[in-house]
């Protein structure tokens, strides 16, 4: 066992934080990096690395709360060997079928709940654009009925996957909030001393990064044996730690958190969007108690 | 302990719901939330109507104009307006239940005679100049300066989360007069006109997308002395003086509200199958023991009130357990209607907009601090 | 609407206080006091008095931590007409059935899940003595199937004050771990001040006595209301703002609560036994969802 | 990353694992809880097993007697351990796992060899005495005093919380030498015969009923200079350097107990129909996932101090998350059990023990101040 990044991986993670952090990089400028074709084997292209690495890339793109079909595009090129956009979307248990950036994509993956899987290409997709609420990640409203899909290992493949990365994306943010919520509480003064002197605020805090440290060790060693069970304790572990963060981050900041300029909202908004995305809270829970 | 209705109350009661019943009908409908002046128009008349029903001020002094309705009354009014689904006070908000009162109680005879009638009838709208970007919830650190000038005072600085200040005709105005003196000492009470020169008001987005307030931003405006309430260097108290007024009914509307919010909640979730999931049921019945618990303790404190004169220190266990109640309402809804939550909706609105409840007017922290050292007695730290 | 307690009911609850504070009174004594007569109309021989001044009285009860068949017995005697001690055992929805104090016992009031009541001579019940984790309120296991009972609107009365009353008794006992909370916090030092200063302990203190406050309006307004519904609400509040204050209680006492002497601990063992009495959780949260 | 065996640690866990299959069996009943002598006699007895078989003091350097094991190997014995239901190291404890590695480190030639052996061949006990009545989280305000008088200290003062000095032949003791000094500057270690005249041992019954600890009252012990640990004054960081002994494995055993446990839950509640309640349902589920990945956590932890020596600031981020997941467990446990949770047996046993866990060796908001301050960096309040 070492159940620790290796230099390799370092290296990586210190590569793609260079090119996210602090700036929106084009979609261009991912493909170029090799988002998309981590997974993919030498001979196609690809680099022909792991799921790991894949997590770890994506837990960076999470942090940058970067934009566009990630999840998707990967998993579809990882998988699937389909070239192109493409996103994953799940039909819930309730409530409307959401495609995020329908009329960017090639294909939709459809996932029902069974796990069957529809590969549909986009522009074959019948849907209505709908408001979300998080202004970064547009949604379509799936019209009729969604069609049938096929189940076989790598469609079971697909839904492992496409959570395990939503959740890599959910770590990154959560540490985000924690960076955030620790910056602003060093310098913003309230009562002649900075907030972050505060117990009150010091626990917050901590606490926040206890929910995130958690969840990124489930989701790097879910990473490493890629069982379909561990990624839902996974999945489940880093959508609190985002939500949470993201609601606590929001606490810290206070009235100022709370306008449109601050941006903080943005984390919470995403939060929730992932939250959903991939395998949720409930589709986990289920997975889990299987193995009990 | 009584809950119901005295013979009197009942009577109030049952009149006023006649009158909503005869008069909601009649009314325009409700203006876009982006349509200030169509706001102020909607808001005004209905406080217009108020007025010519009786009901204007229902809280304040007879000799200021009002009503002098019983806590008990003035409870029964929010409870029956909110249940009807009346308008809510909107832009006469600050009017009726801060600068008004304020006024009511510290002004001079003139005073109260300038400003008392035209926010009992409808016609001048007030907002609030007292939270400031770098005070936060230590309102007492606000630094808007003040320089007296002659027979005014010269104004500036900068405001925030100033609600409705796109209509409002004048501020009540918090500003720092005495630099050098402790922070809650050298603080003045100024009642602003919005046209002022110097006066600059900006639209703040919020995280919600909408623009119900304003930053104000204040360049050597100035400021009649005359307009000043009480003494230079007594806003402090001036201010404070007026929490006095509300008597245990601050959120007793949105308490209702939130009643029907769950009741709502639990008929789409049994249209939508949410219902069957026996966690979201528990979390919809503890909801409903939550507000029905809250409202209760609304109607306790303003017996208390009633009987002695203030709330007590119930207010800030009240603010407490609410604001933590009716954010998680809101997660709750989102998981009952699902992927709707993600989109723009009353739901998902409402949810935004409750992330304020545990940091406007005084944090959960700051509400925690003060239960713990004014109710509890628990020592301040080092 | 005049929602506080009337001059008679702040003298009863002063009264009583003197009678329960800071000493383990008799059963003679309570009798005497008249805390089971309340409610028994006065041609009976009782005080006349209303459910308000039961829930009043049980409070006290409940901040002094009493032994004893006390709900049972107040119930028999007010809805029943039965003298002697009794005490009101729910038939769980899974697990044994328990009898606290059996051999004290003149009769048991065994309430089924439908509510159905049956009314047995203590002497006729077959149970095997148990060990109980709260030493001061022993219990009794029942052997074989629970005797069927009745339903009429009487017996849905005994399972509503039963449940008001213990609900009484955790409000009490909530305020105690409030005010023992707190003493401990103002005089124990850690670090060179005493640990109340701290904004750690504030606000657990600050959130225990929040629950306490609105558990305790809660129980009062069912008292008035009498609406079963509004018992089931109120029930749950006080079980929580009872285990939670307790819980919170031992906390902030920290090692030093931990000791048997210490005493703290007997508030949350109680806190447990008083949740399960009357209704609990779930069948509260069964009552208020029939309602939404 | 890799979370598989190394063909070397596969081959020891192969071993191990043969070792404990046949071991195990021997092994005498287990003693009543209250029976000391058995405890020690039971424990002891399973320390010398080990020794004969090579396991004892596995995380010990060769040349303290030790295995020298990797931490990894470390970690596979805690986990084979207790998956085995083996003994738990018991009675052993504080010899193998705290005064030990402690000589070990900072004794002299004469100290290791005098006190080491004894350890690993399960000869002699230790117990602790660090904590007192007083002092609680705040360690270092401990008062008992040790005045020098020839070539012995004289020692008066009480200890508490401590396991198995009822049996125990030495006490690992932190005395304030310097009550002059800052207050973790004035602190010495010494090794107490348990025998000493003036040693009092008192039983210390818990919350949960048992006397799993005990107090120690000392009146003017005479312990010998030569059995002091380092320098005088210098105590506390004698003791604090044992620390980075641990690797990152302190909760590895528990936290396989807990997966254990989550499991015979599950099982229970599908034996009692609790199951059947979606709300408990969910709840395993989330306990399953927390422990798993708490169980993750340890392997990372002890990882990164394989390579790095010592298992950085993730203690504190563990114990948070631990100390509350297994209290929850407790919980949830009672709901799974019913009525049974009012009855003495082994799930109310281990709700009464639980509550110690955000307690003990520095409560949650202690760990909460350490990851804020430490890791995070924010600044000490004023």
């Amino acid at each position: 066992m070492e159940f620790r990044l290796t230099e390799d991986q370092h290296s990586l993670q210190r590569a793609l934080r260079q090119v996210v952090t602090d700036r929106q990089p084009s979609w261009q400028e991912l493909t170029e990096v090799g988002l998309f074709q981590l997974r993919v084997p030498e001979p196609e292209g690809g680099l022909g690395l792991g799921l790991p690495e894949a997590v770890l890339a994506f837990e960076e793109a999470g942090r940058a709360v970067l934009a566009g079909p990630l999840v998707g595009t990967e998993v579809a090129a990882a998988v699937l060997g389909l070239d192109g956009r493409a996103e994953v979307v799940r039909v819930p248990a309730r409530g409307p079928v959401l495609v995020p950036e329908l009329p960017t994509l090639d294909h939709v993956l459809l996932l029902h709940p069974d796990d069957s899987l529809a590969v549909l290409p986009a522009a074959a997709v019948d849907a209505a654009p709908a408001a979300a609420v998080d202004p970064d990640r547009p949604l379509w409203r799936l019209d009729g009925t969604p069609p049938p899909g096929e189940r076989t290992p790598e469609t079971r493949r697909v839904a492992a996957d496409a959570t395990l990365l939503t959740a890599a994306l959910q770590v990154g943010l959560a540490s985000r909030t924690v960076a955030e919520a620790v910056a602003y509480a060093r310098t913003r003064e309230q009562f002649g001393q900075p907030i972050g002197a505060f117990q009150a605020v010091q626990h917050l805090c901590a606490d926040m990064l206890a929910r995130a440290e958690l969840a990124r060790v489930a989701v790097y060693a879910a990473a490493v044996s890629g069982d379909e069970v561990e990624i839902a304790g996974a999945k489940l572990l880093a959508d609190d730690a985002a939500v949470h963060g993201a609601r606590d981050c929001l606490q810290v900041h206070g009235g100022m958190g709370f306008t449109w300029e601050a941006r903080v909202h943005r984390l919470l908004k995403r939060a929730w969007a992932w939250e959903q995305a991939g395998a949720d809270r409930e589709r986990c829970l289920e997975s889990l108690a299987t193995r009990l | 302990m009584q809950l119901s209705d005295t013979t009197e109350e009942a009577d109030f009661r049952r009149r006023l719901r006649e009158w909503l019943g005869k008069t909601l009908p009649e009314l325009p409908a409700a203006p876009d939330p982006s349509d200030w002046p169509g706001r102020r128009a909607f808001d005004t008349a209905w406080q217009r109507r108020l007025f010519d029903a009786g009901y204007a001020g229902i809280h304040w002094p007879v000799d200021a104009g009002g009503r002098g309705a019983t806590p008990s009354e003035h409870l029964i009014f929010l409870e029956e307006t909110e249940l009807a689904g009346a308008p809510y006070v909107g832009a006469n908000f600050v009017g009726l239940l801060h600068a008004g009162p304020t006024i009511a109680t510290e002004g001079t005879p003139e005073q109260r005679a300038r400003f008392l009638p035209p926010v009992l009838r409808g016609e001048e709208i007030w907002c609030q100049g007292f939270s400031e970007p770098g005070a936060g919830s230590d309102l007492a650190a606000l630094r808007t300066r003040a320089v007296r000038d002659g027979d005014a005072y010269v104004v500036t600085g900068s405001k925030i989360w100033t609600s409705h200040a796109e209509v409002a005709d004048w501020c009540e105005l918090l500003v720092r007069t005495d630099p050098d003196a402790p922070k809650h000492r050298g603080i003045t009470w100024l009642a602003m006109p919005m046209d002022a020169p110097g006066v600059t008001v900006r639209p703040l987005k919020t995280l919600a997308g909408t623009t119900e307030f304003a930053e104000l931003f204040l360049d050597e405006v100035r400021i009649p002395v005359a307009n000043r309430l009480g003494a230079e260097n007594d806003g402090w108290r001036v201010t404070m003086v007026t929490l006095s007024f509300e008597r245990g009914t601050a959120f007793a509307s949105e308490t209702v509200a939130c009643q029907r919010e769950v009741r709502e909640l639990a008929r789409v979730a049994r249209a939508n199958g949410a219902w069957e999931d026996l966690e979201l049921r528990r979390e919809l019945a503890t909801l409903a023991a939550e507000f029905a618990a809250l409202w209760r303790l609304v109607q306790w404190n303003v017996s208390e009130a009633a009987a002695n004169g203030v709330p007590g220190a119930g207010g800030s266990v009240f603010k407490l357990r609410f604001s933590e109640a009716r954010q998680r309402l809101y997660d709750v809804a989102a998981r009952v209607v699902g992927g709707e939550a993600l989109l723009e909706g009353a739901w998902s609105a409402q949810r935004l907009q409750g992330l304020s409840y545990t940091i406007a007017a005084g944090t959960s922290q700051i509400q925690r601090n003060i239960v713990a050292q004014r109710i509890l007695g628990l020592p301040r730290g080092r």
